[in-house]
C-alpha cells in the first residue's frame, strides 16, 4: 500500500495549467477572428488557415525527427503559429506561398533556435516578413470581402488586370499624407467598416469586434496580461493624436489608425507572444510602447503602409536588452554581501 | 646622425618597397587609365544608344547645363547630342539623378531631337530592392515601357491604377514600389523641363515650335 | 536649420536605415565574435565609433584635399589603410598616456579594429556616396559607429539568451549568430524608405 | 481590547492554492500513537548539532535531556518517554539525509498525555525575569516550530547592538491542508497568549502583533477574546495568500518593512514567532516542561482518519500514519510538512522532529496533477513565475542558468535570495521544477564555496 | 633524392588540400565573412571576387615570402598591409579596365579585400615562414577554397532569388523568385545553414 513512494522537489501540487492549455486558449481566443475571416473571405480563409496550420505542424514534426527529439507537437504552439501567420496574410495569397511562409516561420524562425521557448523572433512574423520581402506584389494584393461584391469605393479590387495593390484602409492613410486629405477620409461609414471588418486587409485583422472578443477571453483566462495590448494601443493612439494635432490634413484620425490594419491583431495576439516578449511588467510596458511607436513611425514616415511585422521583430530583437534593463531587484533590496 | 642611420637601417625595406609599390601602381595606372575612361564613355553611349537606336555616335555639347535641385543646390550636367547619319541630330541624352527608395538613382534619359517626346530612360546606378524598386530597370515590365512610347515631355503624374498601355502623362506605378516609381517620375519632372528651358535659351533647340 | 536637419537625418539614416552591419555586411567578423557580454560589446562598439569617426574625417580630408586635387586617386586605398592603421596607433598611444582607465577598458579592442572592415568600408562608402562636406562626413562616420554599436549590443543581448537555449549542436556559435543576424537585417528593413 | 491593525495587509506576489483545510480543521487535538520506541535526531534545527549526553544502555526518564552542546546557536533535545537508550545510530532525516539519533525504547507502549492547560487569560509575565525566561527556553530545547527550527533563545535574547522592537506572532498557517496552528489557537489560546507575554517581556520588544489570516475567523475570534485586557498586544488580520506566513512576507504585510536580502528579521528589529513556539514557551517557562511533544496535522485525501494529533517527537512517520488508520486509497507521496514546502520522504521510518508540523499523504490523482507526472515542456517565458515570486526574483532565469550550469549567472540573478516557497513551480504552465533547480543551484554554490575558501 | 621529391610533393598536396576543405577559410576558419556575404547575390560577382582574392593572395604571398628574412618584427604588419593594398589597387584597376560591369557591382568590396582577414592571416601564418613555392600553393589552395565556397553560396542564392544562374533560367517557368534571398537576410541565413551543415558532416565523420 505504501510502496513506490515518489520523491520529488516541493511543491507537490500545482495549478492545473499546461503549455497546451495556454496554447489552446489562444486558439479559442483567435476563434472569433477566424470566424470573421471565414465570413468575409469565405473559402480562401479556410484554405489559407488550414494550409498554414498543416504546413507549420508538419515542419515542426520533420524538424523533431531530424533532431531526433521527442515529438513536440503536443504543445500546440505550431498550431498557434500557423493560425497567426495565416491571419496575417492577404486572402488572395497562393497556397504554395503560404507553405513557404510556414516552413520559414517554423524552421528558421523557431526550430533552429531550439524550438518552443528558445526563439528570439516571433516565428509567424518572421515567416510573414520573409514572404513580404520575397513576394511583395502577392503580399500587397488585397481582396474585397465576399459580403460586398466590390461595391465599396476605393477598397474593392477594381483593377486586377495587373494584380495591382489595392487601397486598404492603411493605403488611405498613406494617401492622406500625400494628398493632404486626412480629414476627409475618416468618416462614420469608414469607421464602421473597419470595426466590423468589412474592408480589405489581411485575413484576421479586419474585424475589430472579433479581435476584441478574443482579447476579452484571453484576459479573462489570464493567458495574457493586459500590459502589452494596452501599451501598444495607447502608444499608437498617442502618436496618432500628436500627428493629427500637428496637421489634420495630412494625417488621419488616431482612432482610425487603431482600427485599421494589423495593429490590434498585433497588440492582442502577436506582441503578446510570451516567448518573444519581455518577462517583467516594466519590460512589457517598454516593449508595448516600442511596438506601438515603431508601427506608427513606419506607417506615418516609412516606406511601407504597415509597420506591425517590422516593429514586432525589432522589439523582439531588443527584448533581451529590455530584460536586462528591467532586471528585478529582490524584494529586500540588493544584497549588501554576495 | 646616428639616429638617422638607425632609422634607415630599420626601415630601408619599407622605404624601398614603398617606392617600388608606388612605381608599380603608377605604371598600372598609366597603362589602364585610358581603358577605364573609355569604359565609362562606352557605357553611357551604349545606354543612350539603346534609347536612341538611330544615333551613330554621341557628342558632348560644349555648353554645360545648370540644374537647380528642389533643395536649392545647383549642379552642372553634360548633355550629349545623338547624331545619326550625316551629323543629323536624332535626339539628346543626359544623366540626371535623385533619391529613390533606398539610395540615389542615376538615370540616363533620352529625348527626341526637338526635345518634345521622351525616347526613354535607363538606369545608370540604383540600389533599389530587388524584386520591388529594382523593376524600374526591367525593360520587359510595363513601367519602363511607358516611357519608351514617345511620351510628351512635360509634367508627369504618377497613378496607382490605370492603363499603362495608354500614352499620356499618367504613369502607372510599379505595384509594391510606388516610391521608386515616384522617384523616377520626380527626377524627370524636376530636371527635364529645366534642361529644355536652358537649351532653348542657349539656342540649341528651337523653343516652342 | 536646413543643414542641421540634413545632418540629423544623415545620422539617423546611418544608424538605422543604412546600418553597416545589416545592409552593407561590414564588420561581420566582430559580429560573429561577440560573446554574451554586453559590456564587452559596448566597449568594442565605442572603440569602433571612436576610430571610425576619426578615420572618416581624416580620409575625407586626404581624399578630397590631397588625392583628388593632385590626381592621385590611384593611391587612395593605400592611403586609406595607412591612415586607419595610423589612427588606431594614435588613439592607442593617446589613450594609454592620458586616459589609462579608458585604455584599460577598451584598449584591448584597438589593435583588432585595424582589420575591421567596417572602418575601411565606411571610408570607401563616403567616397562612393560623394559626401560633399567635412561635417557631413564626420556625422555619417559617427552615425555608422553608433549603428555598429547598436547592432553589436543587440546581438550580445540575444547571445546571452541563446546561452540558455537548446540550439542544435551543429548550429551553435557562428551559424546561429548568422541566422539571427539575417532575421535582424530583415527586421531593420522596416525602416527603409523612411528618409528620402 | 486588543488594537487591530487596519488596512489591506498583504504583500506582492504569492499564489492561492486550494486550501483543503476542511479535512482536519474540525478535528480537535487528540492524543497521538502510543510508542514503544522513539528516535531523537541530534540535529533538529539550524545551528550546531547536539552531542549525545547519554550512553548506550542508559536509563532515561521522560523529559530527560539526551543531547546538548555548548554552541550558542543550539538547543538541547529531550526524551519524550521513559526507557532505555537502545542505540545511538543513523536514522533518516527528512532534510539532512541520514544523521545521528538517540534511539530510546520503553518496556511498554507509552501514550502521549496532553498536559492540563491551566493558564488563565490574565497571565502576568512580570513574575519572570528576562534571563530566567531565556534560560528556561534554552533548557526546554525550544526551537522555532514554524519550519526552520531556529533555536528560540537565540532569537529572543536581547541583543544590545540591535535591540528588538516588534514581535510578530505568526498564526497564518498559509500552507494547504495544515491546521495544527489553527487548532492550537482555538484550544490553547490562553497558553499562547501567555507565551507571547513571556516572549515579549524577555525580548524587550515594545510591540507585539498577533497575525492571523482572514480565512480563520474562529481563531481570530478566540485570540481577540483572549487578548481582551492585554492592550499591549495588537491584532493583524492578514490576507489569505500563500506564503503569507513566510516571515519576510508577514513583516512586509504587517509592518510595511522589508527584511534586507540575505538578512534576517532582527536586522530591522523584528522577532517572528510561530504560535506553537509561543505555546511551548509558556510550557517551558511556567511548567518547566521541555519540548518533547508537538501537535501534528495528519491530512491528505488518502488518510483514513485525518486529524490533529499530540505526538511524541521521535515517533516514526509510518507509525503515525498507521495510527491514523493507514491509507485508504492508492497513495503516492508522503510529505513531511505541507504540499508547498514539505519534503517528500521515501523512508517511512523517518522520525518526526520538533519542526514537523504535518504529514500530508497525497493520492495518485493529486500527484497526477502535480509536476512530474505531466510532461515538462520548454519555458514559454510567460512570466507567471516572476509575477508570483514574493521575493521579486526572476525564477526562470535562475533555474535555467542552474540547468545550464552557469552558476555565476544564477547568482547574478540573486539565486540565494530565494526562500524556496515554491510559488514559481506552482504556477509554471510548462511544469518546470523551478524551485527544484534553484535548490540544486544553492547546493552547488555552497559546495563551490566550500571547495574554494576565500 | 626521389624520396625527398616525393616528400615535398606530399607537402605541396597537403598544403593545397588544406585550403580547399580541411582549413577552408570560410567554413573552418570563419575568415573574410564580409565579402562572403556581400558579393554572393549572384555567381558572377562571386567568381570575380574570388579571382581577385586569388590574385592578391598569390601576389602578396610571393612578395612576403621573398622578403621574409628582411622583415623587422615591429614593421611586419605594416609591410603586409602595404603589399596587400598595392595589389588590391592593381586588381581594382584591372577590373575597372576589363570588366567594368563587375567592378561596378562589387563597388567598395574590392578595396575591402585589403582588410580581408584571409590574406593577412596567410601572410602571417604561411608566407612569412615558408618558401615561395609553398606560399604560392598555399595561396592557391586558400584562394580556390574561398572562391569555391563563395560560388556555392552564390549559386544557391542566385537560383532562389532570380530563378537563374549565370543569368540563364534554370527553374521552371512557374517559379516565382524569392527576392529575399538576394537581400541580406538570404545571405546571412543561407551561410548560417551551410555552416551548420558543414559542422554536421564533420561531426559525423569524427
Ligand atoms: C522588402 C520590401 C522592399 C521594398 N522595396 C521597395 C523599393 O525598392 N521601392 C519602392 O518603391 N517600394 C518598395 N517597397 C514597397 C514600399 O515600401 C511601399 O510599400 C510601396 O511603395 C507602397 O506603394 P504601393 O501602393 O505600390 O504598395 C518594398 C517593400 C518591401 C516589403
Ligand atoms: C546563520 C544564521 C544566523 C541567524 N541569526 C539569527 C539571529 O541572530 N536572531 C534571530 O532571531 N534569527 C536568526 N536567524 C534565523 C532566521 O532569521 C530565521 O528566523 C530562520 O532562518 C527561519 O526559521 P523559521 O522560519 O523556522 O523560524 C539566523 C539564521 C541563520 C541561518
Ligand atoms: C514560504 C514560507 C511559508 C511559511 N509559512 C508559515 C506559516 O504559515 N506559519 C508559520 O508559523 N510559519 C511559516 N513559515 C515560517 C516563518 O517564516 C517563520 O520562520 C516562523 O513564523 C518563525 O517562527 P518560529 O521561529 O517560531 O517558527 C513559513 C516560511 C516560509 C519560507
Ligand atoms: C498569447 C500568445 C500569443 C502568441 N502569439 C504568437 C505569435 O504571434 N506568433 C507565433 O508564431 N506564435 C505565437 N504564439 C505561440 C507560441 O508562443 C510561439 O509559437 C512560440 O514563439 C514558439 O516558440 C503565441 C502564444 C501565446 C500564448
Ligand atoms: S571583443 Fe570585439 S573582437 Fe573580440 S570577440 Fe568580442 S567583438 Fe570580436
Ligand atoms: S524563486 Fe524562490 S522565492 Fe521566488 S517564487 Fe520561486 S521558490 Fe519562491
Ligand atoms: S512560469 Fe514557467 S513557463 Fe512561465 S516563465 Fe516561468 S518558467 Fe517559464
Ligand atoms: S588577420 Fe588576424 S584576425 Fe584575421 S584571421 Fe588572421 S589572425 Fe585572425
Ligand atoms: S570584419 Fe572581417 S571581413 Fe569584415
Amino acid at each position: 500500500m505504501l510502496k513506490d513512494l515518489s520523491v520529488s522537489f516541493s511543491p507537490h501540487i500545482s495549478q492545473a495549467l499546461s503549455t497546451r492549455t495556454v496554447m489552446v486558449d489562444v486558439v479559442i481566443g483567435l476563434a472569433p477572428a477566424i470566424a470573421a475571416a471565414g465570413y468575409y473571405f469565405r473559402l480562401r480563409a479556410l484554405i489559407l488557415i488550414s494550409t498554414c496550420v498543416i504546413a507549420s505542424v508538419a515542419t515542426e514534426w520533420v524538424c523533431n525527427i531530424v533532431r531526433k527529439k521527442a515529438c513536440s507537437l503536443g504543445d500546440f504552439s505550431a498550431v498557434v503559429t500557423g493560425i497567426i501567420l495565416a491571419l496575417s496574410l492577404p486572402p488572395r495569397l497562393p497556397v504554395w506561398t503560404a507553405v513557404i511562409g510556414s516552413v520559414f516561420a517554423i524552421a528558421i524562425g523557431k526550430m533552429v533556435f531550439g524550438g518552443l521557448g528558445s526563439n528570439i523572433f516571433n516565428p509567424a512574423m518572421a515567416g510573414r516578413t520573409f514572404l513580404a520581402v520575397s513576394f511583395g506584389t502577392l503580399m500587397t494584393t488585397w481582396a474585397t470581402p465576399a459580403t460586398i461584391d466590390g461595391k465599396m469605393p476605393k477598397i474593392a479590387a477594381e483593377n486586377m488586370i495587373h494584380a495591382r495593390t489595392q487601397a486598404t484602409p492603411l493605403a488611405w492613410s498613406k494617401m492622406a499624407i500625400k494628398n493632404q486629405l486626412g480629414a476627409d477620409i475618416y468618416g462614420e461609414q469608414n469607421f464602421k467598416w473597419t470595426v466590423t471588418g468589412e474592408v480589405g486587409g489581411c485575413l484576421g485583422e479586419t474585424s475589430v469586434i472579433a479581435l476584441a472578443i478574443g482579447l476579452g477571453y484571453l484576459l479573462m483566462r489570464r493567458t495574457i496580461a493586459f500590459h502589452i495590448p494596452l501599451a501598444v494601443a495607447l502608444s499608437a493612439f498617442v502618436f496618432g493624436t500628436i500627428t493629427y494635432w500637428i496637421d489634420s490634413y495630412s494625417y488621419v484620425q488616431p482612432f482610425y489608425h487603431l482600427t485599421s490594419g494589423g495593429l490590434l491583431l498585433c497588440a492582442f495576439f502577436i506582441a503578446t507572444d510570451p516567448v518573444t516578449a519581455p518577462l517583467t511588467r516594466r519590460g512589457m510596458w517598454i516593449f508595448g510602447i516600442g511596438v506601438g511607436g515603431l508601427t506608427m513611425l513606419i506607417r506615418v514616415f516609412g516606406g511601407y503602409p504597415e509597420g506591425v511585422m517590422f516593429s514586432v521583430l525589432i522589439m523582439n530583437a531588443v527584448t533581451p536588452l529590455i530584460d536586462r534593463l528591467c532586471k528585478r531587484v529582490p524584494a529586500g533590496g540588493k544584497p549588501s554581501v554576495t | 646622425m646616428g639616429k638617422l642611420k638607425h632609422f634607415i637601417e630599420q626601415s630601408w625595406l619599407l622605404i624601398v618597397s614603398s617606392f617600388v609599390f608606388g612605381l608599380l601602381l603608377a605604371a598600372t595606372n598609366y597603362a589602364l587609365e585610358p581603358t577605364i575612361r573609355q569604359n565609362r564613355i562606352d557605357k553611357l553611349n551604349r545606354l543612350a544608344k539603346g534609347l536612341l537606336p538611330d544615333a551613330v555616335h554621341f557628342r558632348e555639347v560644349v555648353e554645360r547645363i545648370e540644374l537647380t535641385s528642389s533643395r536649392g543646390k545647383t549642379s552642372d550636367i553634360a548633355v550629349y547630342k545623338g547624331e545619326g547619319d550625316g551629323e543629323k541630330c536624332v535626339g539628346w541624352s543626359f544623366t540626371v539623378s535623385g533619391s529613390g527608395f533606398a539610395d540615389r538613382i542615376d538615370l540616363v534619359v533620352a529625348v527626341d531631337a526637338k526635345f518634345e517626346n521622351f525616347a526613354g530612360y535607363d538606369v545608370l546606378m540604383s540600389n533599389e530592392t530587388p524584386g520591388f524598386g529594382d523593376r524600374i530597370k526591367d525593360k520587359d515590365y510595363y513601367f519602363w515601357k511607358q516611357f519608351k512610347k514617345g511620351l510628351p515631355v512635360g509634367q508627369l503624374k504618377l497613378v496607382t491604377s490605370g492603363d499603362p498601355e495608354k500614352v499620356d502623362s499618367e504613369i502607372v506605378a510599379i505595384s509594391g514600389a510606388t516610391i521608386s516609381s515616384e522617384a523616377v517620375v520626380r527626377i524627370l519632372n524636376d530636371t527635364v523641363g529645366q534642361i529644355k528651358e536652358q537649351m532653348a535659351k542657349k539656342g540649341l533647340i528651337s523653343n516652342g515650335k | 536649420m536646413d543643414t542641421l536637419n540634413a545632418l540629423v537625418l544623415a545620422f539617423i539614416s546611418m544608424v538605422i536605415i543604412n546600418n553597416l552591419v545589416f545592409t552593407k555586411f561590414l564588420g561581420t567578423c566582430p559580429y560573429l565574435g561577440v560573446s554574451g557580454r554586453i559590456d564587452m560589446a559596448f566597449g568594442m562598439g565605442m572603440a569602433v565609433t571612436f576610430v571610425v569617426t576619426l578615420s572618416g574625417v581624416l580620409t575625407y580630408m586626404i581624399n578630397n584635399w590631397i588625392l583628388m586635387r593632385f590626381g592621385l586617386e590611384v593611391a587612395r586605398y593605400v592611403c586609406f589603410i595607412l591612415v586607419i592603421a595610423g589612427a588606431v596607433q594614435l588613439v592607442e598611444m593617446y589613450l594609454r598616456k592620458f586616459f589609462p582607465s579608458l585604455y584599460e577598458s577598451f584598449g584591448i579592442f584597438l589593435p583588432l579594429i585595424t582589420t575591421n572592415c567596417a572602418i575601411l568600408g565606411l571610408c570607401l562608402f563616403l567616397d562612393l556616396w560623394g559626401v560633399d562636406s567635412l561635417i557631413l562626413a564626420a556625422v555619417e562616420s559617427f552615425g555608422a559607429g553608433i549603428g555598429f554599436t547598436m547592432a553589436i549590443c543587440i546581438m550580445a543581448g540575444i547571445r546571452e539568451n541563446l546561452q540558455l537555449a537548446d540550439v542544435p549542436g551543429c548550429l551553435k556559435g557562428a551559424p546561429i549568430t548568422l541566422i539571427t543576424a539575417g532575421l535582424l537585417a530583415m527586421a531593420f528593413m522596416g525602416f527603409a524608405g523612411m528618409i528620402r | 481590547m486588543a488594537a487591530k491593525i487596519k488596512g489591506r495587509l498583504s504583500f506582492r506576489g504569492g499564489v492561492h492554492p486550494p486550501e483543503r483545510k476542511g479535512i482536519t480543521c474540525e478535528s480537535a487535538i487528540q492524543a497521538g500513537p502510543a510508542v514503544k520506541e522513539v528516535a531523537i535526531m541530534l540535529s533538529q534545527h539550524i545551528g550546531a548539532p547536539c552531542r549525545a549526553v547519554v550512553e548506550k544502555g542508559a536509563e532515561v526518564e521522560a523529559g530527560q535531556k539526551v543531547g546538548d552542546c555548548d554552541a550558542f546557536v543550539c538547543a538541547p533535545v529531550h526524551s519524550p518517554i521513559a526507557g532505555k537508550v537502545k542505540e545511538i545510530g543513523l536514522r533518516s532525516h527528512a532534510v539532512l539525509g541520514r544523521t545521528l539519533a538517540v534511539v530510546i525504547s520503553a518496556e511498554a507502549e507509552t501514550s502521549p498525555v496532553q498536559p492540563a492547560w491551566e493558564l488563565k487569560g490574565d497571565f502576568d509575565a512580570s513574575a519572570y525575569s528576562s534571563g530566567q525566561i531565556c534560560e528556561a527556553i534554552r533548557e526546554g530545547g525550544l526551537v522555532g516550530m514554524g519550519g526552520a527550527g531556529f533555536p528560540t533563545r537565540v532569537k529572543i535574547e536581547p541583543n544590545p547592538q540591535k535591540p528588538n522592537e516588534t514581535m510578530i506572532i505568526n498564526g497564518c498557517e498559509c500552507e494547504p491542508y495544515i491546521t495544527c496552528d489553527y487548532r492550537m489557537m482555538l484550544e490553547r489560546t490562553n497558553q499562547i497568549v501567555a507565551g507571547v507575554k513571556l516572549a515579549k517581556a524577555a525580548s524587550g520588544c515594545s510591540r507585539a502583533i498577533f497575525a492571523i489570516e482572514d480565512n480563520k475567523p474562529a481563531a481570530i475570534e478566540a485570540v481577540s477574546t483572549a487578548l481582551r485586557g492585554s492592550n499591549d498586544i495588537e491584532m493583524a488580520v492578514v490576507k489569505t495568500k500563500y506564503p503569507q506566513g513566510g516571515e519576510r512576507q508577514l513583516i512586509n504585510s504587517v509592518l510595511r518593512k522589508r527584511v534586507p536580502t540575505g538578512g534576517i528579521p532582527p536586522m530591522i528589529g523584528v522577532v517572528v514567532l510561530n504560535v506553537a513556539t509561543t505555546a511551548a514557551i509558556a510550557d517551558a517557562v511556567v511548567n518547566k516542561r521541555p519540548l518533547t511533544h508537538r501537535v501534528v496535522t495528519v491530512s491528505g485525501e488518502a488518510i483514513a482518519r485525518p486529524g490533529n494529533y499530540y505526538v511524541a517527537i521521535g515517533t516514526l512517520a509510518g507509525d503515525l500514519i498507521e495510527f491514523c488508520g493507514g491509507v485508504t486509497r492508492q497513495s503516492a507521496k508522503v510529505i513531511m510538512g505541507g504540499p508547498m514546502m514539505g519534503l517528500a520522504i521515501a523512508d517511512l521510518d523517518t522520525p518526526l522532529t520538533k519542526t514537523s508540523g504535518a504529514i500530508t499523504v497525497l493520492t495518485k490523482e493529486q500527484i497526477g496533477k502535480a509536476k512530474f507526472k505531466r510532461q515538462q515542456t520548454a519555458c514559454i517565458r510567460c512570466g507567471r513565475c516572476l509575477a508570483v515570486c514574493p521575493e521579486n526574483l526572476n525564477p526562470t532565469k535562475i533555474a535555467h542558468a542552474v540547468k545550464s550550469n552557469l552558476l555565476e549567472l544564477a547568482q547574478s540573478y540573486y539565486l540565494n535570495a530565494c526562500m524556496e516557497c515554491g510559488c514559481c513551480s506552482y504556477v509554471c504552465p510548462a511544469n518546470i521544477e523551478l524551485t527544484g533547480y534553484i535548490k540544486t543551484g544553492k547546493i552547488f554554490v555552497a559546495r563551490q564555496k566550500k571547495r574554494m575558501p576565500q | 633524392m626521389a624520396n625527398e621529391g616525393e616528400a615535398r610533393a606530399g607537402v605541396y598536396k597537403d598544403t593545397l588540400l588544406a585550403g580547399l576543405w580541411r582549413e577552408n577559410p570560410v567554413f573552418r576558419l570563419l575568415l573574410g565573412m564580409c565579402p562572403t556575404l556581400a558579393v554572393t547575390a549572384a555567381v558572377k560577382p562571386a567568381l570575380t571576387m574570388g579571382c581577385c582574392v586569388i590574385f592578391v593572395l598569390v601576389c602578396s604571398n610571393v612578395i612576403v615570402s621573398l622578403m621574409r628574412h628582411l622583415l623587422k618584427p615591429h614593421l611586419r604588419i605594416l609591410m603586409f598591409t602595404l603589399t596587400i593594398a598595392t595589389f588590391v589597387t592593381i586588381a581594382d584597376l584591372i577590373l575597372r579596365a576589363y570588366v567594368p560591369v563587375m567592378s561596378e557591382t562589387l563597388g567598395p568590396y574590392v578595396p575591402l579585400i585589403i582588410v580581408n582577414c584571409i590574406i593577412i592571416c596567410r601572410a602571417e601564418a604561411c608566407a612569412s615562414k615558408n618558401g615561395v613555392v609553398v606560399s604560392i600553393i598555399d595561396a592557391v589552395g586558400m584562394g580556390v577554397g574561398f572562391t569555391g565556397t563563395l560560388c556555392v553560396l552564390a549559386g544557391i542564392r542566385e537560383v532562389l532569388a532570380t530563378g537563374k544562374i549565370f543569368e540563364v533560367a534554370v527553374m521552371p517557368g512557374s517559379f516565382l523568385p524569392w527576392a529575399a534571398m538576394g537581400m541580406p537576410v538570404g545571405a546571412f541565413v543561407t551561410l548560417g545553414l551551410m555552416l551548420g551543415l558543414v559542422n554536421l558532416t564533420s561531426k559525423a565523420r569524427r
